[in-house]
């Protein structure tokens, strides 16, 4: 089992009810895309999952090593160069000390930055910062991989290419990968399982499976991207409604 | 620029609106306590139209700075701090009046330390660098050639106090109460008591020091605080024992706080001689002595002593 | 099956962690607890040492010396006296040093010539002031406050300028771009901004202000001026008299406690709150 | 409209860097020059003061006084003494003060406990230890280390602290998704983090731990200790000799500039530039 | 003239140079798409046009009154609501007293955050972050408007709806809005000029005039978008290569 969840709700103390007894069950080795409105939960959830938030009911059950996390701020040590914040995540790890530095290497080279190695989180751009992020999260090699909105600051060349390794990664190391994106078409060319929410309060809308079939036929991805677009609009109407009440 | 200045405008302007008098809540302060709780001096400027104002301080130092800060116009004394104003100022800060107490100041040992000689060695402390007891003190052990086998160590009196008790310390040159403290209370007995290295065993322990303005523009108002010094002395040197320690005591706690044992007060009372002598020919020798022991500079005491306000020098 | 007790962890797999609701502990006896166990320390140890009771007072002959001072109102007074010192001297010193510290802030060249000062003027031991005070404003208030000053202000720039360096640059980038006048950038975005740091200074601004006035209350212990806790610690010194000694100094650690825990705490408290972080030791995670 | 902001103006050849004097020199130059100017301003002040030349010494007189101190090396050598007991004062309160405030810092219960205490500490006077640390100590270094410890490992604890509290919670979530063990947590991230707010602690620790020395020099000043600063401070009120007070307020300024320049702040500085700061003051925009 | 851009160059002390002598003429009430890769100098581009960064050599000529900015990341300051950061703008640009609620809450409902006035930042989700930092650069009213990836972190649909109003705003106003994304489509679709930058250094690479006919073909800006996304991989695939040699 990669990762249980169950009945689990979530209120904040300003904010109210978040998520509502939400439950899943995500198989071990699952591709899966979270969809949902900005401000529905998304990074909330996953930082549950990583054992970050304590949920407010219910329980979650992840494999004991945690999980492997990509927020959705890069969250850079400043003081750290590039490779040492990916190093860092290796050392951390207890990643033999002789093949550190080569696995630095390579894992930045894997998201285009073998030149940025020596820079500060200050001296890189928003992408870029991005990137190192995304490095240092697979340096964690846990079995549970979590990614919130890995790409969003990313051009779609650069995406394209780490869409591609991600794929291979996952096909590779048979890893549990839950992301987050506001992409629909990301999601299904990525995931193998894709789970809808919806926002005030939280709980799964829709789930649908990606099979590879749908995946590469252009036609039936762009029939279900327009699907799940139409999801996510009816579901957004009902904010600005409220919204407009609340403001 | 200064001091001509100072003087150019200096002239008798007849009796103060205000005299500013600092002293210490010590035993050796007697006069001025007496003076106080008994209101000796008010009642003198009362005639005058003075007021009055005490001032207490916690040691030489401080008094000295706020005399020539004006903060206060008068104040009673250890005369190494007089002196050494006196001739840092060039003779411009201050001019004694009049004595106060004399005597009264003890080299207080521990109890293995029965001559002199045995002295070599030990850890000895003062009450201040430079100060009466201080200079005193290396001057003894310079004369029996013993200044560089004991040291010296300046340190105020209830840390002194403290240091004998626990032991850190051989001995200290103190004066009243606090050598009488050391004896009752901390089994130290005096090895050396001051008097005995003096010419007719009479040494300034306390002095009535005046400001040098203040003097020249109110001498009347001077000539009342040494009539005051005078008739507290006097009252000193003439009420029963008894009498004496509880108006003391009573004194220095009302001072201060103060709370030391009769027996303490009745010990130190014995040591100290209260008199308006000021002493004047000693002056010179103490300069000499701290300059002999490396403290201070060299200088002259001449003019120092202003004695014409004590009445009993008039007749 | 949604309560806030839940099943306990062993029903998870194997190697694997159930995450549940947490649960806050309260821990409202620990101060309280703390001063216990120091006193009881401090009392076995006055029985078991063997040094004479004058010399190593417990806290039993401690508080017997209480109601002395209690009586004759010296210590409250006393008390009264040093606060309200403290306290006037020390908003005089953060309305002197704000406005010196934002100067050098913004006045490259002033902070290179004066900043290394202001940083040697905190090294300055506060008794090395008290000849000069003394000698421009005699026995008065006036060189308390001057003491109390100068021992305050330079620790109080020296916290807001270190607020305002570690103000992340984004913020001034946003200052500018808003349009903000130098008025304005100081107001709605260097001071909130700097303001932990600041504080953080605050706190150490006081106790230099309250040290320093300590150390000016020695100058004279009575008459024009009056009785402060300073002076009333010398003369527990100068009288050789520990267990006012141990009074008065318990008398200012429950002071700074006091302020501690109800001035600069909930400040901090309120302010790390702004900003969405906890004190470590607070609950929450 | 449109209005021309041309960084460099347009008459400027393109691609010329601009010239900037080196820091290292900038930062003693304009120190220098500040010391000058109120050199000067004091040399004129006791010109045309009122006030005696005992009791307002211009520099010359100070400067008079200087060749007799240096003749029998009682100035340089109490600076000696003085400048070791602080330096290894400091990094002793350094190394105990650290593991303290880590202690407090992941310890929520003791840091409720203790915490208020830690910060009342900092108010309490350094005289007010010296009787305990005689009864202790007697009259050795050992006291006067305990003195200056006292004082200047709350202020440390309390820099770190506070130094700890404001790390961004992000930094924390970080360690705990990396797996960090707490001993590593402390390694690579709490302390990286804090180190900009334990270096402002450590700043006002030094401060407080050579003005606690100056206070603890005063308990004896001479004999079987050697002669400090303080001792020489005290020497100069003893014996109402002010040049020699003014002499040593000097010295004592000047090593606290060289201590601030030499060392404050090329640290501060390499910490600012690490992570993408300046200080105010220097330039870049 | 909106904005004139003059053989502007920048250096970077520890990068070097990162924009090589970019000329352009930015006419007022423009529409501008900046494209290019992650790490080519894009917010370096915005940076200078705001006035935040000194070029290393050439010059720029912008309004007197400067540039309204959106930053990449959505900088709030964290001890204010997003009200008050929204009414801070509002503020320093001296906006009426007694207009300045009204104005908050009519901006804050435009981004869909009407309910979210009184929250501090860290009580926002990332893609309401980013929206309140879009209100707070329409707060700030300027002739001209820069954005870096205003829409990166938000939802498809948010995107779409704020797409329309940016639109209809810069209609309204006549507004020069430069913007960056890394969204082709989004740039066709909003933009009425797209500048597309090469890295290493930044230079201009192409410049593309989007026309209402071709924006509202999808066959043709469907056409446009694979042509300017060929272009953007061709200039990549250079520093795949130069990554891996400096690697
Ligand atoms: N610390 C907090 N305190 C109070 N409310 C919070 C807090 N963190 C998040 N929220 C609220 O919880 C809701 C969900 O936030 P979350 O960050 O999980 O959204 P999200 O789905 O990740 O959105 P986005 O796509 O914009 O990142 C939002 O309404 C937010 O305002
Ligand atoms: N302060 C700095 N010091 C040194 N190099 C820097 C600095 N800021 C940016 N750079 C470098 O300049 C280049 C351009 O950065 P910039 O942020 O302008 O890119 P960008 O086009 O906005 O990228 P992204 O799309 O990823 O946000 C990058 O290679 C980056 O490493
Ligand atoms: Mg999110
Ligand atoms: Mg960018």
């Amino acid at each position: 089992m990669g990762v249980l969840i169950n009945e689990v709700s979530l209120t904040y103390p300003g904010t109210g009810l978040v998520i509502d007894q939400l439950s899943a069950e995500i198989e071990d080795g699952e591709f899966i895309a979270v969809l949902g409105a900005s401000g529905c939960g998304k990074s909330s959830l996953l930082n549950m999952i990583a054992g970050l938030l304590a949920p407010s009911s219910g329980w979650l059950e992840v494999p004991q090593d945690g999980a492997a996390f990509m927020f959705q701020d890069s969250n850079l040590l400043p003081w750290l160069t590039a490779g040492k914040n990916v190093e860092l995540a290796l050392k951390l790890a207890d990643y033999p000390v002789a093949q550190r530095a080569g696995r630095v290497t390579e894992l930045l080279q894997l998201v285009q930055l073998g030149h940025a190695m020596e820079k500060k989180p200050h001296e890189l751009s928003g992408g870029m910062r991005q990137r190192v992020a995304l490095a240092r999260a697979l340096a964690q090699d846990r079995q549970v991989l979590l990614m919130d909105e890995p790409f969003a600051a990313l051009d779609a060349i650069t995406r394209d290419m780490l869409h591609e390794q991600l794929r291979a990664l996952w096909a590779q190391t048979g890893k549990t990968i839950i992301f987050v994106t506001h992409n629909v078409r990301e999601a299904i060319r990525l995931a193998g399982r894709i789970l809808v929410l919806s926002s005030h309060p939280g709980r799964i809308l829709e789930t649908r499976c990606i099979t590879d079939d749908l995946r590469n036929d252009p036609a039936q991805s762009a029939a279900l991207a327009n699907e799940l677009t139409t999801i996510l609009r009816k579901e957004q109407r009902k904010h600005e409604l409220t919204d407009r009440n609340a403001g | 620029p200064g001091p001509s200045q100072v003087q150019a405008h200096a002239a008798d302007r007849g009796p103060a609106t205000e005299l500013k008098l600092g002293y210490f809540a010590n035993l050796t302060h007697a006069p001025a306590l007496i003076s106080d709780s008994k209101g000796l001096l008010e009642g003198k400027l009362e005639q005058d139209g003075t007021g009055l104002e005490p001032q207490l301080f916690n040691a030489g130092p401080a008094a000295i700075e706020a005399l020539n800060s004006g903060a206060i116009d008068a104040a009673y004394l250890g005369p190494s701090p007089a002196l050494n104003s006196y001739i840092s100022s060039k003779g411009n800060s201050l001019r004694i009046v009049a004595g106060a107490a004399s005597g009264g100041a003890s080299l207080v040992v521990k109890k293995d330390i029965a001559e002199p000689s045995d002295l070599a060695g030990t850890e000895l402390a003062t009450p201040q660098f430079g100060g009466t007891q201080d200079v005193a003190l290396r001057h003894y052990l310079a004369e029996n050639e013993l200044l560089d086998d004991a040291t010296v160590t300046p340190s105020s009196n209830g840390t002194l106090t403290q240091l004998f008790g626990r032991g850190a310390i051989d001995g200290a040159g103190v004066p009243e109460p606090y050598a009488s403290l050391l004896v009752e209370n901390y089994e130290g007995h005096r090895l050396v008591d001051e008097s005995s290295l003096w010419p007719e065993g009479k040494f300034p322990t306390t002095v009535l020091v005046v400001a040098k303005d203040f003097l020249i523009e109110h001498p009347e108002t001077v000539e009342k605080l040494v009539e005051a010094n005078s008739e507290a002395i006097d009252w000193l040197n003439s009420a029963e024992q008894e009498e004496k320690i509880v108006a003391v005591q009573e004194a220095l706690n009302a001072a201060n706080g103060s709370s030391f044992a009769q027996p303490v007060i009745s010990a130190a009372l014995e040591e100290v001689t209260f008199a308006e002598d000021p002493l004047a020919d000693t002056y010179q020798t103490l300069i000499n002595h701290a300059a002999q022991v490396g403290i201070g500079e060299p200088g002259s005491a001449d003019g120092l002593v202003d004695s014409r306000f004590i009445a009993s020098q008039e007749h | 099956m949604s309560s806030l007790i839940e099943t306990p962890d062993r029903t998870a797999a194997p190697g694997r962690t159930r995450l549940r609701p947490s649960r806050k502990v309260d821990a409202f006896v620990a101060p309280i607890l703390t001063v216990l166990v120091l006193l009881s320390l401090w009392q076995i140890a006055s029985w078991a040492s063997p040094l004479r009771e004058d010399l190593f007072p417990g806290p039993v002959a401690v508080a017997g010396k209480l109601p002395e001072l209690l009586a004759d109102g010296s210590l409250v007074s006393a008390v009264g006296t040093s606060l309200f010192r403290a306290l006037s001297g020390f908003v005089i010193a953060v309305l002197i040093a704000t406005p010196i510290a934002l100067l050098l802030a913004h006045q490259p060249l002033l902070r290179q010539g004066v900043g290394p000062l202001v940083s040697a003027m905190q090294v300055l031991p506060s008794i090395a002031w008290v000849p000069a005070a003394i000698i421009l404003f005699g026995l008065s208030d006036a060189t308390i406050y001057t003491v109390l000053l100068l021992g305050a202000i330079p620790s109080i720039i020296n916290g807001l300028l270190s607020g305002i360096d570690m103000i992340p640059t984004q913020y001034k980038a946003l200052s500018k771009v808003l349009g903000a006048s130098k008025r304005e950038h100081i107001l709605h975005i260097e001071l909130p901004a700097a303001l932990p740091g600041y504080v953080a200074g605050l706190r150490q601004g006081w106790a230099f202000a309250w040290r320093s006035l300590m150390a000016a209350e020695l100058i004279a212990v009575g008459g024009s001026l009056a009785l402060g806790v300073g002076s009333l610690l010398q003369r527990g010194r100068d009288l050789a008299d520990l267990p006012l000694v141990m009074l008065v100094i318990l008398t200012i650690l429950l002071v700074g406690v006091l302020i501690e825990l109800l001035f600069f705490a909930p400040i901090e408290r309120k302010l790390m709150a702004d900003r969405g972080m906890t004190r470590t030791g607070e609950n929450n995670g």
